[in-house]
């Protein structure tokens, strides 16, 4: 038999579901106390997303989609990145995002209703929340080749999920950064469920990773609630883009622990032992076990954060309470650069209207 | 398995909007082999609107398929299954998720019969959850059906009441030519009638007189008829007879319908949630300009949503026509005379 | 590479429509560096309408690229490169492939601004050789720029001669916003015309009096403009005088210079190749409805394309307005007085 | 290292440029004399491309995609299917639709701008020819899914380009055949160029088989100028399909030795030795060599048979050129099942026009 291609998908572990290492760790994070501020950032979104669940519970946000379980992936994927690099997630990336300046209250906003949640302060070039599954790859695709022409040494990395893998816009974004080698990383975060659909529905495929040899990319899969192999693949992926060595792959391989949104109901389409059997794997065991046995962390030391975590978050969730809806004429103030003329009289029709039925 | 032929549920009480779709469906599963339901979270988890509800427990998963999330797939596989015989009705889960369904439905399901002279043909629903008024998510609140309706081929409808709901799908289903079947989602379970589950179909060719009246013409489609029903209210309070007319089909349009009632009244409101600019009540205007000058005795009127994307929730009700807005709309066409 | 800084070339000559949108694409790359040209087949081959046509010889093939077949791509990039602070002019390359880049052109390029409040914008241009006439294969024929009109936060642009589409060109690569820029393939090489290259854009937010007239208003855009010229012309040889507009802006329209020149004739015949129903003649036509009724001594008329596909060329021209149809439309107009 | 995945492609060749067996000719196809049908198939599909050439040149004909090159695959694909299977074309597979059914007089038809060339007699169920790129791909998975919900036993099977491998709707059909397990068979006709567009520019995998690995398809790469290996690669690829093992992606590597279409002109962007070279290892050659080789054709049999599809096909040209063009209400008739009550007072004025005006 004549082989006209081969091909090999590493896995990567570094910590075990008992906070043990499984492997010998990499050089660059070997330090347990260096993984400490990102445990914290880690305890940090969990604390938001359970209030913010809380403050949809009340009706005080719209729709919201939640991170938990996520933690370790999106906190690691926000490490990884320099604030010149573009970050285009879907919509539910806190954790990454966060770390980039995103404020809290800003998400807020966004899922409260309010367009001015999209206009934050993480770094002003990375893209807003993303609900057309899977756009949000391909346009830092977009992002990464101009960063190419330019010679700008910035990398693209966006996020989707195990169903957004099925995507023809993710495809796209794949075989776009093949034929470009662009310093493209994509982040596919196999939570294992699409809503109430599966990952073993999306495709025939065994791994999701395996989707970048469509376009000959750097294809890992990976321990995504391990922090440490989300970290050490990201660096990798990193360092091929900077080096000119074109885009990744890596399937994090991860567990939705909530709902899809606060607007689904996951237990009409998977069972309890299922999600508790996903609880024994979830990302903040392991390495608080981790971190404690290099006594690089303690319960008192978290007690303390998670009280700072509150406090903060309970002020920022003030000030989303606290903004007041945008005036009518908004709408019509960030659609063009200038506004046209025929939209100028339809603005003005609107204050007036509002004025006297407002 | 068991209940595969099991009959169809009586439904002596009223159900909502959803609920006719769902019985729709089910009845037209029920009696024809070769309709088939497919999209995102349509099996197990019965849709995230409930529309196929318990329809894959019923029939099975090789008549409920869960698709992979793609928009393009959906509509490739069912234009593929529709040519090839079967009847595929498939779910867009939000207006904001047909934009890539786009080129099949143009390219292909609306070119079908044309491009091959009737050898092959594409009789496919696409089942759209439309229009804004739910504070959902961005996306999530579209009023797109203008993007249809210069294409040739399609059949583009959006039933208002829970029984026309019922006997347009079921119409829909039948109908050997493909159509887009939006549903004003913002109705889905605003109130309730009694809807038979007789299998009767309602035509997809005329527009629906829900209120005679002599004096304007509102016309008007999808979760709009109910301000406008209501505007009509308003409006006879004060002594002015408003006939409110459901387009229900938009292409082909049946204009008569409409054209007979300018004649009658001499002024018309056309209302919907689309942006304005070459929003579908253009056409509308545009028939009236073309065909009713002589008839009409004040300009025509359109309520519409600004030239502007629905914003976000929290301003979305500005942004979408309202009762107020369409009772000052004819009493500026009634200050003409 | 050599060439890269050379001077632009004089055009002392007089040139048709596809060389002044070389010509101006050529301008702006050397004017400004954020310029770039994507799409497929417009590197080495230069276009298969030969638009970009040196454009890589000249500008390297880190300014001019081909890109994978695939129209999604090809959006996707475009918007990405564009709020990234890049110009790309992306190239679609015929009509009938614009459907798989709508999801990007509505989804994302027309709301980036919307979205994120002005933090991150979309300067970019699609182009697209539009509408039929050249007896050209399937799918390469089709006039569709409806499916863009009825979404906000787009341009939509169809300059008709030489020196409209080198200047408004201009003007739209350099709108910070995106723009549609339909480029109407019949009239690419049928005559030339004097443009210099100076650089001078064209505004994007005017109708085109092409003739002045004072009996009837002839409005149109793209290939069709010459049609209604040529009308215009049998017309006065029968006494009458007929104004031309060409639309070239269609959103967001410039409805006031149509309004004054029916406050002056009275008559308003649109043209248009698309199919009627909801074509953009429709908005048109309901501006006039709204605004201009007691301006109209007769009913508007449309002359457009028949509401089914374009067929294949053997009957396309059957399907294309033409001069006689204008004239008859025009004479049906006077024939009201 | 620990491996998530790991896959081999499969190349396939049997018969050498010069036409002598390069490996052990499979069971199926090891009968030299059963292959002159399709030799002969090849020979007409060849003289039917150069007459359609010629007559586009004296402006009968409108544009016209050649297949010269790409005999072997086309013959050999249109040779594997059964006639209740469904083929679902590009615009170039002439070869496969004739041994299908379809008459030269409807390809012609289809170029000459008449729609009714569409309505052809092959297949009634097969696809017409498909301008946007690569959408029959989609829609043949999706008629591989009728057939598997309605438990037939038929194949879909659709062709595309080395471009059409970059089409985003190319891999929806891999992600939705691998997703369900279709009965599908993708054919990857890698000509090496996509109008002026290189394959090397398309993509950066190696293969373009391995696009299959993305929806955990079986992939082979294939000599596409070797009749043999054809009819192998499709056997094996039908009896997957049959078997219900799911879908295959199959690249036969071939060349397109003409212009992309007679609008094209291939000078301005290839060089004359890359199409000598190409002329080398073409198809027909190395069949004819082995045939002879083996006994099983001469050249006095040749002479006869190409004097034969001259004949044959003057007169499908002849039946072409005397159709009469179609009447104007023809645009309507075939919209909608039934006229709506709008268009039939179009089609009416139409009619009317014509009368006066046509
Ligand atoms: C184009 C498009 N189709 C459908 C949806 C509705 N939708 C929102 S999230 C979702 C599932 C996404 O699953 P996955 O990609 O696995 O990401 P996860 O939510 O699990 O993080 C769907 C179908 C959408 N937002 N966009
Ligand atoms: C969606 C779409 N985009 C662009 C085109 C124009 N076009 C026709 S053929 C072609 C190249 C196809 O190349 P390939 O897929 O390799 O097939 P080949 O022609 O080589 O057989 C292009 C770009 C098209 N027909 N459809
Ligand atoms: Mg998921
Ligand atoms: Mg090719």
């Amino acid at each position: 038999m004549t082989v006209a291609a081969k091909f090999e998908i590493e896995y990567l572990q570094y910590l075990g579901p008992d906070g043990k290492p499984v492997a010998a760790l990499p050089k660059a994070f070997k330090d347990a106390k260096a993984l400490v501020p990102l445990f914290k950032q880690m305890l940090f979104v969990r604390t938001f997303d359970s209030k913010s669940i809380a403050l949809q519970r009340t009706g005080k946000l719209g729709t919201y989609a939640a991170s938990l379980g996520h933690e370790a992936v999106h906190v690691g994927i926000g490490a990884s990145m320099r604030p010149e690099d573009v970050f285009a997630p879907s919509y539910r990336e806190y954790g990454a995002q966060f770390m980039r300046g995103v404020r809290p209250r800003e998400v807020l906003m966004y899922w409260g209703g309010d367009e001015r949640g999209n206009d934050f302060e993480g770094p002003r070039h990375d893209y807003p929340w993303c609900v057309p599954i899977s756009t949000q790859c391909l346009m830092a695709s977009g992002a990464a080749l101009s960063f190419k022409l330019r010679k700008q040494d910035r990398v693209a990395v966006a996020c989707c999920g195990d169903g957004g893998s099925s995507k023809t816009d993710f495809y796209a974004a794949v075989n776009s950064a093949g034929a470009y080698k662009l310093p493209l990383i994509l982040c596919v975060i196999n939570n294992g469920w699409a809503i109430s659909v599966p990952r073993t529905a999306q495709t025939g495929a065994e791994t999701l990773a395996q989707k970048g040899l469509a376009g000959g990319l750097h294809c890992l899969q990976v321990d995504g609630n391990d922090l440490i192999a989300v970290l050490e693949a990201m660096r990798r992926a990193h360092e091929r883009a900077r080096k000119g060595e074109g885009g990744s792959v890596i399937e994090f391989m991860t567990y939705r622990l909530h709902d899809h949104t606060t607007a689904d109901d996951a237990r009409r389409y998977r069972g309890e032992d299922e999600v508790k059997d996903a609880w024994t794997r979830e990302p903040m065991i392991r390495l608080r076990k981790y971190l404690e046995a290099a006594k690089a962390w303690d319960e008192k030391q978290e007690a303390a954060w998670l009280e700072e975590c509150g406090k903060k978050v309970d002020e920022e969730i003030n000030a989303y309470l606290e903004t007041k809806v945008q005036p009518v004429e908004a709408m019509f103030d960030y659609l063009y650069a200038e506004l046209p003329a025929e939209l100028a009289a339809q603005r003005e029709a609107a204050i007036a209207w509002e004025k006297r039925n407002g | 398995m068991a209940d595969r032929k099991a009959p169809a549920p009586i439904t002596p009480a009223p159900i909502t909007l959803i609920e006719a779709i769902t019985q729709a469906l089910a009845y037209e599963m029920q009696h024809d082999d070769s309709v088939v339901v497919l999209g995102e979270d349509v099996g197990v988890n019965g849709g995230v609107f409930r529309a196929t509800a318990g329809l894959q427990q019923r029939f099975g998963d090789e008549r409920v398929l869960d698709t992979p999330l793609d928009e393009t797939t959906i509509a490739g596989l069912t234009v593929g299954m529709a040519s090839q015989g079967m009847k595929p009705v498939a779910e867009a889960q939000f207006d904001g998720f047909v934009y890539p369904m786009v080129d099949f439905l143009v390219c292909h399901a609306a070119r079908m019969r044309y491009r091959t002279r009737g050898r092959l043909h594409c009789p496919m629903v696409l089942r759209v959850p439309w229009g804004g008024g739910i504070r959902a998510p961005e996306h999530h609140s579209e009023a797109n059906e203008a993007i249809f309706t210069n294409v040739p081929g399609l059949r583009v409808v959006l039933p208002s009441s829970p029984q026309r709901a019922y006997g347009m799908l079921l119409a829909a289903i039948r109908d050997p030519d493909p159509v887009i079947f939006m549903e004003p989602k913002r109705i889905y379970r605003q109130y309730k009638e009694l809807v038979p589950d007789d299998g009767e179909a309602l035509p997809l060719d005329v527009c629906y007189v829900l209120r005679d009246g002599s004096d304007i013409t509102l016309v008007t489609w999808g979760s709009q008829v109910k301000e406008t029903l209501e505007a009509a209210d308003a409006l006879a309070k004060e002594g002015v007879s408003a006939e409110v007319i459901d387009v229900a089909t938009l292409t082909p349009l049946d204009f008569d319908t409409i054209a007979e009632s300018v004649a009658k009244t001499g002024r018309c409101v056309i209302v919907h949630e689309a942006a304005r600019t070459a929003g579908f009540g253009a056409e509308i205007a545009a028939r009236l300009a073309e065909e009713c000058m002589y008839d009409l005795v004040a300009p025509v009127e359109r309520v519409t949503g600004y030239d502007t994307h629905i914003p976000l929730f929290r301003l979305e009700m500005k942004f979408l026509p309202s009762v107020e807005k369409i009772v000052a709309a004819a009493k500026r066409a009634l200050a003409h005379s």
